[in-house]
């Protein structure tokens, strides 16, 4: 286990922050809270940097490379805001990477954009994979699916989808009679398929509500595991993304605690603020060591990934919630109005934390898989 | 109750909250005869809304170092130049109460006064001030070469900052005991009643269970200070624990209720909504909650102080102090 | 409704605090923890007192004074860890007094020292009554009841029942078939009683396994309410309790605070202590208004006194807690060694979370009550 | 492994940690040749314990302040006078690494110096501190005119301040990455696994998953630190936060757990107890979480310091004054 960025690690995260620095995200992300056309499309961009086939094998036209270096990239993204659609795109390459899929070339070019329509896989205490309400605790059915030879039919809705606007291919789990789940490629513009776009206090996140009517998609042929891969990863993109939320507040915070005085001292002198700003080290670090477990358990210990991507989102999660509201009491009175950037991290914690089942599903997952000997603890 | 009369006509309910509640009080302790007479009737009848000038862009928690300057004139009257932040009402206001500095070569607590404005004044802007959910809940309010009279002046030249300080335990008092969480149990009661999951679920029961016993206790400490009003003492500083409960337990309410209902609470025109993006402002209004801790720590438990650095400093050295400290 | 201390309860807690001053309480609390017969009997001193009559009417011998009375007794004795059996005798006796049985005029000289033996009332997620058990989540029944006229003979085992050890009488919740809950005063020494007596970590709090094999008692003519009201009182005087030991929890760190140097400056000068002593005392405050709303609910508004003495019970835990870890954190090392008091604190915090339902147990009754819409929340 | 051989050997496992992994790489860092020689085997190999003499009744948190006195003899050796407090293995060890003043009219980090003393000198006593438990799992150590030769200098005179704060970082990286909870996970998953109506509980699965999150956070940035040190990097003081989050997650699983199990899990033999008794005084063990939380502010973040009221005052004065602010 080398438990550090090796260097073309580190140049990738260079090049990521190079090619965001090149847009204004935080400025948009305010903005768009009241013109949603007002987000630039980044699809291109990230086009440009090779995102899309990160996860996919070379020999297909991917980058061939593994879930820590996608952290990196999401941590990126979510340090500035950025609104790029990796959280669908990204898990749903993995599936269709893993069912050789006909479609591969063109998703690791970035000309299909695919987006993954996920489903809960069985792991605490519901015994069958289910997926967002659109409202309330009481979870939903995963789509009920229906196979014939490589077609599948699927029937039923899954709320809050990230990054389904606008996507050409949607991946996505169904439950077939048995419970046994199937995964199924259907075009978005494909009848019986629906999305109605949702933007909820985040402008940043594109968010849709899909409905299959008897839509059909082709089948793709992988296991549970790969389907449960998927959601896990799903979560480890959630951290990262917020590790990199995490570290602007943090920066930003400790800027202004050393230049701005009260009582003749920076407030950073004060014991109260320099302790709260080390509690957003604290996390931030405790995240920073899980996402490093993440990636190193999808690569070398899979057995370990679902406990590893759960604490990492477990912690980042809690870190973006603490690190947003201690960016806006550090700042004080103007840490709160709408022409501060704190606001728009606070707005990211508050529906990160809600998304896929919620930091606290996660936490809970970290809880099952210990107490049920999964995981070396 | 007027309370409910105000929320009826649609106009902020909490337009007799800053008067009845914390600048009357004030005008009641330190105002002359004249001033009582002619404002705290028409106050009291909601006849003229006030509002609270005191905090600035340089002057929150460290409210003496205000900046905005009243220059005495030959006819005893007054020249005020400067801006304020934070201020609730300021657009609805007939009068607000305004804490100016008056002598800048004496150590920042003692050249300050405190001024009664009268908001049409030539001169007066106010601006709004958006917050995190996209309204103007507060204002900026500028002024500029706006003229006083002499008897403008509320309980004297140069003693501005106790007058400050019975508005700020008034404030602590209002914020603390007068809002009960906003609301928030009643819809979390509702909210939680429609979810049958949640309902069942330990971790939300124990989470609802903290911060309804935290609110409870707000309300109960609230007759406490009634009693203790009513028997003629003076709310203390340990009022200010009420507000940081108040707000913490409303904030983990609307997160819960938020956490149940899922990303739908936030949508604008949701029961959660407004309050999620209210309360983190809150937080900060009246004194952060580690300025209040300060405060109680010394005055109720009787802890030493903090070293400080600008004791004794007249007011016009301290910003070049300042500026050296961060230039290092 | 009056929320101040009337002049006669002023008095009632000067002499309280005179009374228990004559003993040194903390000392025996360390000692007692190596020879557990150090500890004095208090008895006598509450008999001289008129502790045990404070909740029976002025006919029947008692002082006829209210539940917010004796939790101003159950504080001074908290404040010092005094073991006065009270959380066994006083709500043993209210049930007595609502019988009106014949034994109360020398239950109100103390001649007689009762022992409530509590069952747990429903009004959470249990339908029915229920008793600690010895270990674990689990609960167990309340003992079953066999009544035949006057009589009524138990079976079944109470675990960590107060004051049970040296009490003469037990009083007692059996449950009988149809579920219905019913009162038995049993001599201690009677046939098929057995205590067994335990002490866990703090040797001040006297507890005992209590079990009836065919036990037979009077039957105690009350209703329900009067059970319940037992039981909540049992968490009121616990409250209580609490409340006087973070009042020395804070009285003490506070003077040390303002004594003790570290680089060059009082320690109660830093935020950090100061504002984790501030943090005590609004905790402690808070239970203070919610013992007044437990004082005020019993004698005005008893449909409100099980969600009061609830909300008492989980402030004055947490605040116990917090209270108690504080005062070993602001004492640096030397907080942490037997020969302070501290640890004594400490030890109190750790058992009584864990008694009578726990703390927590107080708490989801809070949530359960405001979700069924009891209470004016 | 050692550590498993130690424990089977029913000496406390901790023996080659506090040498092993705090003292060695101090004399690596700041010994002579000829010290590194002669005491590093017998440390590896588990013939000769160490003890570390830092803390005393008056110098806890603020380590710099103190009192043990060594006074330089005609014949270039010391004579030592002074008491120090919870030493670990004080009753097992042979050598001490020991932080005593040289010089009291410098200021109190200046006048410092490391040195080794023989435990079995003539001078020493050591006596059982009891803790929470009962058990005396820490030491007074008294000395009283104990002589030692030229070459127990560990650093150079006057640089005692410089040569502690390597001890305590490795100290800090120790407690942090070296324990992991104290077995309290492994505990806790049993304690769970045999109360079906626990597992069940949603609010004991929230909190074990918190605290396990912790836990699996404490291990893994060990493993990045392990990776740092492999690289030549030194640990930095960031490696005290594992310390804060290692301690208060091991006080949750400990709290979790008996809440779990009852009030049995307080009696003396249980799993559970003995946590119970230990942690509270290990949050104080090399450091408060405070000064540590203003160490990294400080030095990883880069805040500025909090004002110093002994900066620059000879350590013979400072009590003085200290005892003149109390009087007031």
């Amino acid at each position: 286990m080398n438990f550090a960025l090796s260097d073309e690690q580190a140049l990738l995260r260079e090049a990521a922050r190079g090619s965001l620095s090149r847009f204004k995200t935080v400025e948009v992300a305010r903005e768009a809270l009241e013109q949603p056309d007002a987000l630039p499309d980044l699809w291109p961009m990230a086009i440009e940097a090779g995102w899309p086939g990160l996860l996919i094998a070379e020999e297909r036209g991917g980058a061939g490379l593994g879930a820590f270096d996608a952290l990196l990239v999401a941590e990126e993204c979510g340090r500035v805001l950025a609104s790029v659609p990796l959280l669908g795109a990204l898990p749903a390459s993995a599936i269709l990477d893993a069912a050789g899929d006909e479609t591969l070339e063109a998703v690791a070019t970035g000309e299909l954009r695919p987006a993954y329509v996920p489903a809960r896989p069985p792991g605490d205490h519901d015994p069958g994979w289910t997926v967002e309400p659109a409202r309330g605790m009481t979870r939903a059915s995963a789509p009920s699916a229906a196979v014939e030879g490589d077609q599948v039919t699927l029937e039923g809705t899954v709320a809050f989808v990230p990054d389904a606007s606008g996507a050409a291919l949607l991946v996505a789990v169904g439950v077939e009679q048995d419970g046994q789940p199937v995964a199924a490629a259907i075009e978005a513009g494909a009848d019986g398929v629906s999305i109605e776009p949702v933007m909820r206090y985040d402008a940043t996140r594109s968010l849709g509500h899909v409905t299959f009517s008897g839509a059909r998609g082709r089948r793709l042929d992988v296991g549970a595991d790969v389907l449960a891969d998927a959601w896990y990863l799903a979560h480890a993109l959630i951290a990262g993304e917020s590790i990199g939320a995490v570290q602007t507040c943090l920066d930003t915070s400790v800027a202004y605690a050393k230049e701005r005085f009260t009582f003749g001292r920076a407030i950073g002198s004060y014991q109260a603020i320099k302790h709260e700003l080390t509690e957003i080290l604290r996390r931030l670090e405790n995240a920073r060591g899980l996402q490093y477990y993440a990636g190193w358990a999808r690569a070398s210990a899979p057995e370990e990934f679902p406990l590893a991507a759960s604490a990492a989102r477990s912690a980042a999660g809690g870190a973006l919630d603490f690190a947003a509201r201690a960016m806006i009491n550090v700042h004080g009175g103007i840490g709160a109005t709408w022409e501060h950037d704190a606001p728009l991290f606070f707005r990211r914690a508050q529906l990160s934390r809600r998304l896929l089942g919620g930091t606290h599903d996660a936490t809970d997952r970290v809880a099952e898989r210990t107490m049920s000997g999964v995981g070396s603890i | 109750t007027v309370n409910q009369e105000i929320s009826r006509a649609q106009v902020p309910g909490i337009l007799d909250v800053i008067g009845i509640g914390m600048l009357g009080p004030c005008l009641i302790a330190h105002g002359s005869a004249e001033q009582k007479g002619r404002y705290l009737g028409p106050m009291l009848h909601g006849d003229e809304v006030w509002c609270q000038l005191f905090s600035e862009p340089g002057a929150g928690s460290d409210l003496a170092a205000v900046q905005t300057r009243a220059r005495q004139s030959d006819d005893e009257g007054w020249t005020l130049n400067g801006q304020k932040v934070w201020t609730t009402n300021a657009q609805f206001a007939a009068y607000g109460l305004l804490l100016a500095r008056t002598d800048s070569d004496v150590p920042k607590h003692k050249g300050l006064t405190m001024f009664i404005v009268p908001m049409d004044a030539d001169g007066v802007t106010v601006r709004g001030l958006r917050q995190i959910s996209g309204e103007a809940e507060f204002n900026e309010v500028f002024f500029d070469d706006v003229r006083l009279e002499p008897d403008a002046v509320v309980g004297g030249v140069g003693n501005g900052w106790g007058t400050a300080l019975t508005v700020l335990m008034y404030e602590r008092l209002t914020i603390g005991f007068g809002s009960e969480g906003f609301g928030s149990p009643t819809r979390l009661a509702e909210t939680l009643a429609a979810d049958e999951t949640a309902r069942a679920d330990a971790d939300v029961r124990h989470r609802m269970g903290e911060l309804i016993t935290d609110l409870l206790a707000v309300r109960f400490n609230g007759y406490r200070a009634l009693t203790a009003l009513a028997q003629g003492q003076i709310p203390g500083p340990e009022a200010g624990l009420a507000k940081v409960t108040m707000v913490n337990a409303a904030i983990a309410a609307s997160d819960l209720g938020a956490d149940v209902v899922g990303p739908d609470a936030l949508e604008p025109d949701s029961d959660w909504s407004y309050l999620i993006s209210f309360l983190p402002g809150l937080k900060s209004a009246g004194g952060t909650e580690s300025i209040l801790r300060n405060t109680i720590g010394e005055r109720v438990l009787g802890l030493p102080p903090e070293p400080r650095l600008d004791k004794g400093v007249p007011f016009s050295e301290l910003r070049a102090i300042e500026k050296q400290a961060v230039a290092r």
